[in-house]
């Protein structure tokens, strides 16, 4: 019995989704030189309004509406490890379990308040400001279900306690960095200017760049981890 | 079915329809008398309707056959039910006039 | 499993399971608490109160109060019944209960048509925003009540069921239906 | 505080429960932060009126300005920690004789619930307080926006209640006592209560009224602190094994 089929399609999945994730990063004009908070309703509106962002907008904001959730298939392949460490109950799995649709739906609000904007941009400049903080405080501040997956996974691979573990402990201190590093952005509302504004160093480049080491260090660990059980499986077959 | 039980429940049955019948009464009160808050009315249809419900809890529902603390518990949510409404009627009406 | 074939009442016994207990005074202790905010809330504009509730017919009132506490002495006669193992009774008796429950839920939904039609709605006033609430909340009990009935008819059906444990604990609910409704019937169409 | 220390250290290495008291302990712990955060910094409960102006939206903004963007930001932190906590409940009812259907229907419902449950609210008061000066009637909607997505909010506590009724009515191993069950239709049933919410702006039945919110807030509360005990006799009973549960050692 293999059980482990088609886990390797879906591990792939990933680089595939990051190269469409920072393509569209790239592609949206307000994330190179992230927005700053402090413009004023009609610049935000003129942001909007310019022919040469809108179409870049749009497209960028249609490619993260389809891809938003293309992280779940990871997510449930580290739930599939999860399952394999030495626990008592099945507490853990079914925790990231909870934090995979949570992460994804948080996403996908901002995405739509981004859209909305740009649908209309000829609305009353202080409507279009409202749905550009929306989407920008929505993106920004819920690094909760982050955090928790980063955490819930640190606490599996410390109580992993077998012979051979999962992960090794490393995977786990590195979790829990990147939680840490993900948590100030939570405060993004509390300034305008500054490393806690939604463009400054904490809330907007530490944030994106925990995420994306996340992804990195995840994607490895996991891939080792699968092929490591796909030959164990051969050989036991 | 024990006849004495068949009986005893029909007689409750017949004691709480007669009791609600008698309230129609107050239907008759047509007109003035109809609009005006009226204390006497309010505090005898609650004290009433506490009363049939008491009656329904022991007989049909089979407390007084029941160990003494659900006895004890059902009445003294009986009690706290007349204590709450009553008093809310009445110190209700006294803020409303103050 | 009660020891059914003792006709004579138990000495000190719990009717059902003493769970369904915990439910009925939480559920009384809530409404209570329904009935003091609108007691409350009537003192305050006893006008508006008194007016809007000349528009309820009384005599529909005692109807429904009539139908329930028949209902309820129906499934203390299942109860009893079953007890004594007499089945074909009890299920007839569970029937009855059905029967008068449908009556009042008929009963109900016509008066509800019957004040719609006469422009009296949920957001017309206080008056009847309580009426309709407090009338909803009891009919929502209600349709628990029915499939809570359906239980008992299910046990009673057949031979390989029958706890008397479960009968007993289903007719508990029931009353509980009869008697918030008897408050109700109190607060809404006879209290001034 | 060394000795606890010591004891959580004992726990962590020896503790075969201690998955099951990590998911305990969360949820005592989140559920007084929560009570703290949402009651005392952020002021946002009990809520405030609906029927009120537009200016006096601002007014209120303006006035809790630090309060709801410092208590929000740490309910955006630790508001992922709810994970554990549904996946600690599911387990009960994994635990149960009943089919897993119920564990997972439980799991993913309140997953969902975490949005409207306090996210939701969060984003729409923190946007709303970071630009007091933002046009009134925007802030108006905002506010709406924040109490209606929170408290108008009820299919998933509901029908997630409702599903835990079932699996414990149902449960041959004794994992709760039935009249949690029932407690369960009692917190299910006040959850139909809050839906007037989104018709009153005043009155008991409007989102801060004495129906729509204090009642079912003190249901909520002792539903709560209910299941927060019988889990913690779970925990105790716990055997691992598939049948029922040993009474409470002594």
């Amino acid at each position: 019995m293999r059980r482990a089929d088609g886990e390797v399609i879906l591990l792939w999945t990933l680089p595939a989704v990051g190269v469409i994730w920072l393509s569209a990063f790239l592609l949206f004009p307000g994330f190179v030189q992230p927005m700053s908070p402090t413009l004023s309703a009609e610049e935000v509106a003129a942001f909007y309004r310019d022919p040469e962002n809108l179409p870049r907008i749009r497209y960028s904001m249609i490619v993260f509406n389809w891809f938003a959730v293309g992280l779940i298939p990871v997510l449930a392949l580290i739930v599939m490890q999860i399952r394999r460490m030495a626990h008592r109950t099945p507490i853990f799995s079914y925790a990231i379990i909870a934090c995979a649709a949570g992460g994804p739906t948080i996403f996908l609000m901002a995405d739509l308040f981004w859209l909305l904007a740009a649908f209309r941009p000829m609305r009353d400049p202080q409507q279009t400001l409202m749905f550009n903080d929306l989407a920008w405080v929505t993106f920004s501040s819920q690094v909760g279900f982050l955090i928790a997956q980063s955490v819930i996974l640190a606490l599996a691979i410390y109580l992993d306690r077998q012979e051979r573990p999962v992960f090794r402990p490393w995977v786990a201190h590195s979790n829990l960095v990147v939680a840490a590093l993900l948590a100030p952005a939570a405060f993004v509302g509390l300034a305008l200017e500054g490393p806690l504004a939604w463009d400054g160093l904490l809330s907007f480049w530490v944030r994106n760049l925990a995420v994306g080491l996340w992804i990195v260090v995840m994607g490895f660990v996991l891939g080792r981890a699968i092929y490591r059980q796909r030959s164990a499986e051969e050989l036991a077959a | 079915m024990n006849a004495g039980f068949e009986k005893r429940l029909s007689v409750v049955l017949l004691a709480l329809s007669a009791i609600t019948l008698s309230q129609l009464g107050v239907g008759s009160l047509e007109g003035h008398a109809a609009l005006r808050p009226n204390a006497t009315i309010t505090s005898s249809a609650i004290v009433i309707a506490l009363i049939k419900v008491r009656i329904i809890l022991r007989e049909f529902m089979e407390v007084r056959h029941a160990p003494v603390l659900l006895c004890r518990l059902t009445d003294s949510w009986v009690v706290l039910a007349g204590v709450g409404l009553l008093g809310s009627y009445f110190v209700g009406m006294a803020i409303a006039r103050g | 499993m009660t020891n059914a074939a003792n006709t004579q009442p138990r000495p000190r016994f719990v009717p059902g399971q003493p769970d369904m207990w915990a439910f009925v005074l939480f559920e009384a202790l809530v409404f209570t608490a329904y009935f003091v905010v609108y007691v409350v809330r009537r003192t305050q504009s006893p006008e508006l109160f008194l007016e809007s509730q000349a528009h309820l017919d009384l005599r529909v009132g005692v109807f429904h109060t009539l139908v329930l506490l028949a209902s309820s002495w129906s499934v203390a006669r299942c109860v009893q019944a079953a007890r004594e193992r007499s089945f074909r009774t009890a299920l007839t008796n569970a029937f009855l209960t059905l029967l008068l429950g449908f009556v009042f839920l008929v009963s109900k939904v016509l008066e509800w048509a019957a004040k719609i039609e006469e422009g009296f709605g949920f957001t017309s006033d206080e008056f009847f925003s309580f009426y309709y609430f407090l009338t909803a909340i009891h009919f929502l009990h209600l349709l628990i009540g029915f499939g809570v009935l359906a239980i008992c008819v299910h046990q009673l059906w057949s031979p390989a069921r029958r706890s008397q444990e479960t009968i007993e604990t289903c007719a508990t609910y029931w009353h509980t239906i009869d008697f918030l409704w008897v408050l109700i019937f109190a607060l809404l169409y006879v209290m001034r | 505080m060394s000795a606890l220390l010591r004891r959580i250290a004992w726990h962590w290495r020896y503790d075969e429960k201690r998955e099951l008291w990590i998911g305990w302990w969360t949820l005592v712990v989140f559920y007084n932060l929560y009570g703290l955060l949402f009651f005392v910094v952020a002021r946002t409960q009990p809520p405030p009126k609906p029927s009120l102006e537009p200016s006096e939206i601002v007014q209120w903004f303006d006035d809790r300005h630090y309060g709801l963007l410092f208590g929000y930001a740490i309910v955006f932190i630790v508001g992922g920690a709810t994970a554990i906590m549904n996946a600690t409940l599911a387990y009960t009812m994994r635990r149960m004789s009943v089919s897993r259907a119920f564990a997972y229907s439980y799991l993913v419902i309140y997953a969902l619930a975490t949005l409207p449950g306090m996210l939701i609210m969060g984003v729409a008061c923190t946007v709303g307080a970071m630009r007091p000066d933002r046009d009134p009637e925007l802030m108006s909607w905002l506010y709406d926006f924040a109490f209606l997505s929170f408290e108008g909010t009820m299919g998933v506590f509901l029908i997630g209640s409702l599903v835990w009724m079932v699996a414990v009515l149902l449960d041959r191993n004794r994992v709760f006592p039935k009249w949690f069950g029932y407690l369960n239709l009692c917190n299910a049933l006040t959850e139909v209560v809050v839906a007037p919410a989104w018709i009153f702006k005043r009155g008991a039945f409007a989102w801060d009224g004495a129906i729509a919110w204090w009642i079912n807030m003190a249901v909520f509360v002792t539903y709560t602190a209910v299941f927060l005990t019988l889990l913690r006799r779970m925990i105790l009973r716990e055997d691992f094994g598939s049948g029922p549960l040993p009474d409470l050692p002594r």
